[in-house]
């Protein structure tokens, strides 16, 4: 037994995040935490790693009694942690944000030689030898900062390192390679709690399961592999539910094609992609982190400007570089990255779902508060925001309540089209149905989806239509009854087998 | 202009012949009111001489930025420099280089301690213009009067030594008559913290018999502030004589009722007085055969009597 | 037991989110201001038993208040939008440099206020162009414009101080409405008007999320470039407001004057919990640190204080008040923090 | 054919940007210099015909921006960890008055410098504590400094300018060693020393790190509080170097000197590629700006240009020298992703 907590209560003004956790963790084992959006797991390792400190309860590490003052104190006693929210600062390389705060030093200076050797060590071990540890973390892509995250952990020499939703910004071949990380640290006997949404990720690396359920430990201990899903989602939620795409509806779609792009390229993104989204239709993207799926959504939206190519709208083009044109042609979306690109953390709820509907509100540029917070009320309670109060600051959210506020955003409004991007990323398992219910519900209204997604259960499971990206360019296009799980993973990890098929 | 009336090249005597040409460097600092009177009153005057070229570098924000204007001035090699520095003592490590480079330096108002940096020096009397203004606000009160007077002072920037040596003159006057300062606020010579700081003074003098201001430019937002407060129970004291103030004690009827001039034409004596220099002359007037070292103006007192003689030198 | 534990839900609910931590704040800088004229009114008792005085004391601080009030409100949109404006010092002296060029005044009031708005928008449009389409930092944008507007109107002015001979605008400073000086009038109307845009309008709405996370405001279709140069414009349209004001008040306008307003409007709104990275703050705050910094001017004007000490008191009172602001806000929350420790633990 | 279209184009771009920008900026600033150098051979050819003359030129440049470099080293520091410092000006005047004092000129030279760099650190040090644990935002904490400073160094100078009779300090102006004056050591001695800290000790990256994300500093066990004040006391020292060297060239010192030199230090950061927000910037990109406006101001020396010509002339340079970065900066990244189109539709 590395670590035990007992009866640790943690309260925020006006929330109880944890409420009498209880928690065992075994050297050597990978332990994972399970638990539904705004559960308590962040605030749990937060106390762990001396983020927070707990109000009441105990922690034992090495069978001692411990509080934690600060990050450091946690680091110092071997307790090393990879954050929900990418911590990590832009203007720094590689190698200094794998050694932050620990850098290999004499007399104050970095030892650059020595931090870069030790950094593409850690980087090799961890897969990615070819990225250069002297290069700036802002040139990375999410993905790459995600391996810098991890990098750093392991740059400490640490009995138990955490990891906190660390393969929601992973593509699947990433994620393998994860496993092998976590199966070499855990036979060196270093303990690792694992946190995720993903029930197979847990069956297939974690040893034991606690469950947590509003800040309550409600199932502890539990097997890994052998627990049924029925039983951890009950534990995790009150109730059953099934893990189900909606039925998709039957007869022949509508032919009115909505969204027309045609040769759309940007240099060093993607070149020459060409698709439609016919109303009613929901037509997903499969790729790999850095096919250039984000980009393309993007450069649709207006976000960042063709280079070449168009889009139109109902057979309109729209104006390039214009995300104003876009929206006003009906267009919505819900971008990748919900901190940077969508939320305003200091401002209410409510305030950030209707973010992109006020003005539709609005009477003679006087914005309807009362209107607003019954449309963002409405949207929690479908997508089971916690907490309900709409007029918290978004900034106390748990990241998968955030994740929700921000695709939210775009199911009010009369939107004709939706662009979501990694809709469902750190969203726990009910919430994750009702959102297709939902998805589902408006293509059946005449909106078209357009949906990336790097669960590939999810793209085939929820799209009528799948296109395959790899590397800039769409190589596949199939209906999603067409295509399998295997298939779709093989066109995107591009055997050259499948160069032919590209078209 | 007031430019044209403040300068005058000299037209009798020997020295207004054209002599020798002389080359005049020129800096002073920019700004409004009388600063700028300042630098128009030079200008012009050198351009009345015919055998006189100025070659003048703006001063810059501050101290520094003047002495790095004046380098480049220097390095020019003038025939004579004359200068209104920010500040005498900061600058006076400038006037020993140029003095020492064989340039001689006119200093324009504002004295360098030490009297190697100057070959002439021309200034008004800021402790005398204090002087006048408390011996006539004394006087005006003792004919009134009034026993335990409120006097008010609005002073100009607090930062320069010339508002202290004016305070200071004001103070040492109003005590040889057993008068004091009851309420002083520094302004910052422009009329919109000249009417700021006339509104608080006001305020906490409910009642007042005498004012002094120190400048009469940032004295036409002092005078608002009166106006606007609708007080008239005192008399007011102006500083440098502008036109505007001259005008105003003429026709009497505000409460400025005398001014203690300061005049900008200094500027113009100072151009002339260098360009002697430069030809070896002395002063016509004196026996003198070369330019004396120090001329300090006398600070006068405008009142209603008098205005009409002073009226034209008002900037 | 059990039910004990949730107890203080509703009773810490009274404080949640919602702006009730900016209502904290504002009673704190109340609180700040109460102790300030307090202290005017231990230290100068003799003026203060005057009811007439007092009351023409408190105009003369609303009054001192008014215009940099005025440059205020527009500097705290500016920068909740995410900006700043260093500009509008210049942008008074220019715009009121420009209305009392002797052909402006022949034009008479009207005239003069046409030309004061036209030029402080003008500038203000050019602010908003330079930093949305130029791309300029605004610190260096505004910077510059602060150069070249004063140089401009030095040079309009030909660095003379330019006398209102217009007593209609001059009046302005003057006159009174049921006792309450026209002045004080125009800072509420501008507040007013300031607090309804920021938080009744989409305007105000959308300062706040280009200033908050612009390119999350960007994706929510929002005309980020646009409102940022409305922004600036906004700024602009105050100063021009502000110079009527302040050449009124000063009879005259030239190049220097307003100087280093720019200072004090940030200083305020900074004061008054607006956020100098953007996407938070309040008119009230902003209005409130104006006149906080109007109050200790009178309160050392009325106890006769010299520049210099009143410079170091001035210090220590900005710090001060600042800290009185933190300390009741944690102050609250610590009390209802340990109370919840407490129903937990009994 | 369809293999060479798959070429790693994508991945490689990805990789790109890795400080590449800060050269192509700074070459861009670069130049700039360059082209206002060449306006003053065009415009004052006479001048610059005498090589002696240009010699001393370059180096009355350099003095002039000797000071405020100094003191931009320190604030560049602040501004990277995420702070800002209003109170630089005041302390150099502060530390300048303080060290010219009778009382410490008495102690000679040894002891004129010890005064003037005890006082700036230790305001410095006030500063951070304010700051990192009084919780004021960096504005207001440096602004009420500021404020005070100036109005202690107007207490203990009694408003008077301060001679300063020590040669040894005043020969500090005037001394050169191998032709080159001793300023311009001392200008280039801080900027390494600055370069040094910033770039190759874990001070240096902290600062990026704690202006970046201090959330993510914190969490990487940095103390971001102690590394706060420090970045202050750090200010505070070169604002101390800076009085030395002012009160040098003035052989005096004075409660209002360096006036606004915080301004001219942020502006000069900022055109030099620092981020206001904190997180980026460079000790060669300031450098550069601070010999940008000194180059201005020569400029307009040389050209006896009015004050208000000069100041509007100002304002467009500052903006075109922006702009011009820009455009650089623009127009290589367009060049590149041209190059790249052309590689993968071929
Ligand atoms: N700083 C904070 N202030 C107030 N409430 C907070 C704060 N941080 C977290 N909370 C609240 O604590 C609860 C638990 O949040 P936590 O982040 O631990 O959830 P989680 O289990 O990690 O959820 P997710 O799966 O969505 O990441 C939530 O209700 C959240 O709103
Ligand atoms: N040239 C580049 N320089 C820097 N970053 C880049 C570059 N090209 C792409 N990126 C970044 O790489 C990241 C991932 O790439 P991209 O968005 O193309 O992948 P994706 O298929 O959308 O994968 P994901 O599932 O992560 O969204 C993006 O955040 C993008 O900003
Ligand atoms: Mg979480
Ligand atoms: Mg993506």
């Amino acid at each position: 037994m590395v670590l035990r907590l007992t009866d640790v209560v943690k309260t925020f003004p006006g929330v109880r995040a944890l409420d009498g956790v209880e928690l065992e963790v075994r050297a050597g084992e990978v332990h994972c935490l399970l638990g539904q959006n705004g559960a308590g797991k962040s605030t749990l390792i937060k106390v762990l790693s001396g983020v927070h400190r707990p109000d009441s309860g105990q922690v034992e590490w090495l069978g001692q009694p411990v509080s934690f003052a600060n990050p450091q104190a946690a680091m110092k006693a071997g307790i090393a942690t990879i954050y929900q929210e990418l911590d990590l600062v832009d203007d720094l390389s590689v190698a200094e944000n794998a050694f932050l705060g620990h850098e290999p030093r004499r007399l104050g200076f970095i030892r650059r030689g020595h931090t870069a050797r030790r950094t593409r060590e850690i980087l090799g071990r961890l897969g990615h030898a070819e990225i250069p540890p002297r290069r700036l973390v802002r040139a990375l892509p999410a993905a790459g900062k995600q391996i810098v995250s991890m990098a750093r952990a392991l740059s400490h020499r640490a009995r138990l390192i955490i990891m906190d939703e660390p393969s929601a910004v992973l593509a699947h071949d990433e994620v393998g390679n994860l496993f092998r990380i976590i199966r070499e640290l855990t036979t060196q006997g270093i303990a690792v709690i694992y946190i995720s949404h993903r029930l197979e990720e847990i069956r297939e690396i974690g040893d034991r399961v606690t469950v947590l359920k509003d800040g309550r430990t409600t199932a502890a201990n539990l097997s890994a592999r052998d627990t049924p899903t029925r039983d951890l989602v009950s534990r995790m939620t009150g109730r059953s539910i099934e893990y189900v795409f909606p039925d998709r509806p039957t007869g022949q779609p509508q032919h009115r094609d909505l969204l027309q792009v045609t040769g759309l390229g940007r240099a060093g993104e993607f070149a020459d992609v060409s698709l439609t989204v016919r109303s009613g239709e929901i037509v997903g993207i499969a790729g790999l982190v850095g096919s250039g799926r984000s980009e393309l959504l993007e450069t649709i939206y207006g976000a960042r400007r063709a280079q070449t190519g168009t889009v139109r709208m109902s057979g309109r083009t729209l104006r390039p570089g214009s995300v104003h044109a876009a929206v006003k042609a009906g267009i919505g979306m819900a971008p990748e990255e919900r901190k940077s690109q969508a939320l305003l953390l200091g401002e209410p709820i409510y305030r950030n779902v209707t973010l992109a509907t006020f003005g539709r509100y609005a009477r003679l540029g006087f914005t309807d508060a009362g209107r607003e917070r019954a449309e963002a009320d409405r949207i929690a309670e479908t997508l089971e925001l916690r907490p309900r109060d709409v007029r918290r600051p978004v900034r106390t959210l748990s990241g998968g309540n955030q994740q929700k506020v921000v695709v939210g955003r775009w199911l009010l409004g009369d939107t004709r089209l939706l662009l979501l991007d990694e809709p469902t990323r750190g969203v726990d398992v009910g919430a994750r149905a009702e959102l297709y219910q939902v998805i589902r519900a408006l293509a059946a209204r005449g909106v078209g989806v357009l949906l990336v997604s790097s669960e590939v259960p999810e793209v085939l499971g929820l799209a009528d239509r799948v296109l395959v990206m790899r590397e800039g360019r769409i190589v596949r296009e199939a209906p999603a009854g067409e295509l399998d799980e295997d298939t779709v993973l093989d066109l995107v990890m591009a055997g050259s087998l499948m160069e032919g098929v590209a078209a | 202009a007031p430019t044209t009336t403040q300068t005058k090249a000299a037209d009798t005597g020997g020295n207004a012949a054209p002599g020798k040409k002389v080359t005049i460097g020129f800096s002073a600092p920019a700004g409004h009111g009388w600063v700028a009177a300042i630098t128009n009153n030079a200008k012009a005057q050198a351009a009345a001489y015919p055998d006189v070229e100025l070659k003048s570098v703006e001063a810059g924000p501050d101290a520094a930025a003047q002495r790095a204007a004046l380098a480049t001035l220097l390095s020019q090699k003038p025939d004579v420099i004359v200068l209104l520095p920010h500040d005498g003592k900061e600058l006076n490590a400038f006037g020993l280089e140029a003095m020492q480079a064989g340039v001689p330096v006119v200093n324009l108002d504002r004295a360098f301690p030490d009297a190697l940096a100057y070959r002439t020096q021309i200034k008004g009397d800021n402790y005398g213009m204090g002087v006048s203004a408390g011996n006539f606000i004394a006087a005006q009160l003792k004919a009134k009067g009034v026993t335990n007077p409120i006097i008010g002072e609005i002073a100009g920037m607090d930062e320069l030594e010339l508002t202290q040596e004016r305070s200071a003159g004001f103070r040492s006057a109003l005590a040889t008559h057993g008068l004091k300062v009851a309420n002083r606020r520094a302004a910052r010579f422009t009329v919109d913290t000249g009417q700021a700081e006339a509104a608080q003074l006001l305020q906490a003098l409910p009642k007042m018999d005498a004012l002094w201001n120190h400048d009469d430019d940032q004295g036409v937002g002092v005078l608002a502030a009166i106006k606007q407060a609708n007080r008239s129970e005192f008399i007011m004291v102006g500083g440098a004589g502008s036109r505007a103030a001259i005008e105003a004690i003429q026709a009497d009827n505000t409460v400025l009722k005398a001014t203690v001039t300061y005049s900008p034409s200094m500027a113009s004596s100072a151009i002339s007085l260098a360009r002697l220099i430069g030809q070896g002359k002395g002063m016509s007037d004196l026996v003198e055969l070369q330019v004396p070292k120090e001329i300090t103006l006398a600070s006068e007192t405008i009142t209603k009597e008098n205005a009409s003689a002073y009226v034209k030198l008002g900037f | 037991m059990k039910t004990a534990k949730s107890s203080p839900e509703p009773r810490t609910s009274f404080w949640r989110g919602d702006g009730s931590e900016t209502v904290r704040r504002n009673l704190g800088l109340l609180g700040v201001l109460v102790v300030l004229i307090a202290i005017g009114v231990v230290t100068r008792p003799d003026l203060y038993s005057s009811s007439q005085w007092v009351g023409d004391n408190i105009f003369s601080i609303l009054k001192l208040a008014s215009v940099v009030g005025v440059v205020t409100v527009g500097m705290t949109f500016v920068i909740i939008g995410g900006g700043i404006d260093l500009s509008v010092g210049a942008i008074v002296a220019l715009a009121g440099v420009w209305s009392t060029t002797l052909a402006t005044q022949s034009f008479g009031a009207g005239g003069m206020i046409f030309t004061a708005i036209t030029v402080g928008v003008g500038v203000g449009l050019v602010n908003g162009l330079l930093i949305s389409y130029g791309r300029l930092v605004p610190f260096i944008a505004t910077l510059a414009m602060l150069v070249a507007a004063r140089g401009l109107a030095a040079e309009i002015s030909n660095k003379q101080t330019q006398v209102s001979a217009n007593t209609t605008i001059n009046n302005i400073a003057s006159a009174k409405l049921l006792g309450i000086p026209l002045l004080v009038y125009i800072l509420a109307v501008v507040v007013a008007a300031g607090w309804v845009l920021l938080n009744r309008t989409t305007f105000g709405r959308r300062t706040v999320a280009v200033g908050g996370n612009p390119e999350a405001a960007r994706l929510a279709g929002i005309n980020v470039r646009l409102h940022t140069m409305l922004l600036y414009a906004l700024s602009g349209l105050c100063g021009g407001i502000a110079a009527i004001m302040l050449t009124a008040q000063a009879n005259s306008a030239q190049a220097a004057m307003a100087n280093l307003y720019e200072l004090d409007a940030i200083a305020a709104a900074i004061i008054g919990g607006t956020l100098l990275s953007g996407g938070r703050g309040t008119i009230i705050g902003s209005l409130l640190g104006v006149i906080i910094f109007a109050t200790i001017t009178n309160l050392f004007a009325i106890n006769d204080l010299s520049a210099e000490a009143q410079n170091m008191v001035k210090g220590g009172i900005i710090v001060v008040a600042v800290l009185v602001q933190q300390f009741r806000f944690k102050s609250v929350t610590r009390f209802f923090a340990r109370n919840s420790k407490i129903t937990t633990t009994t």
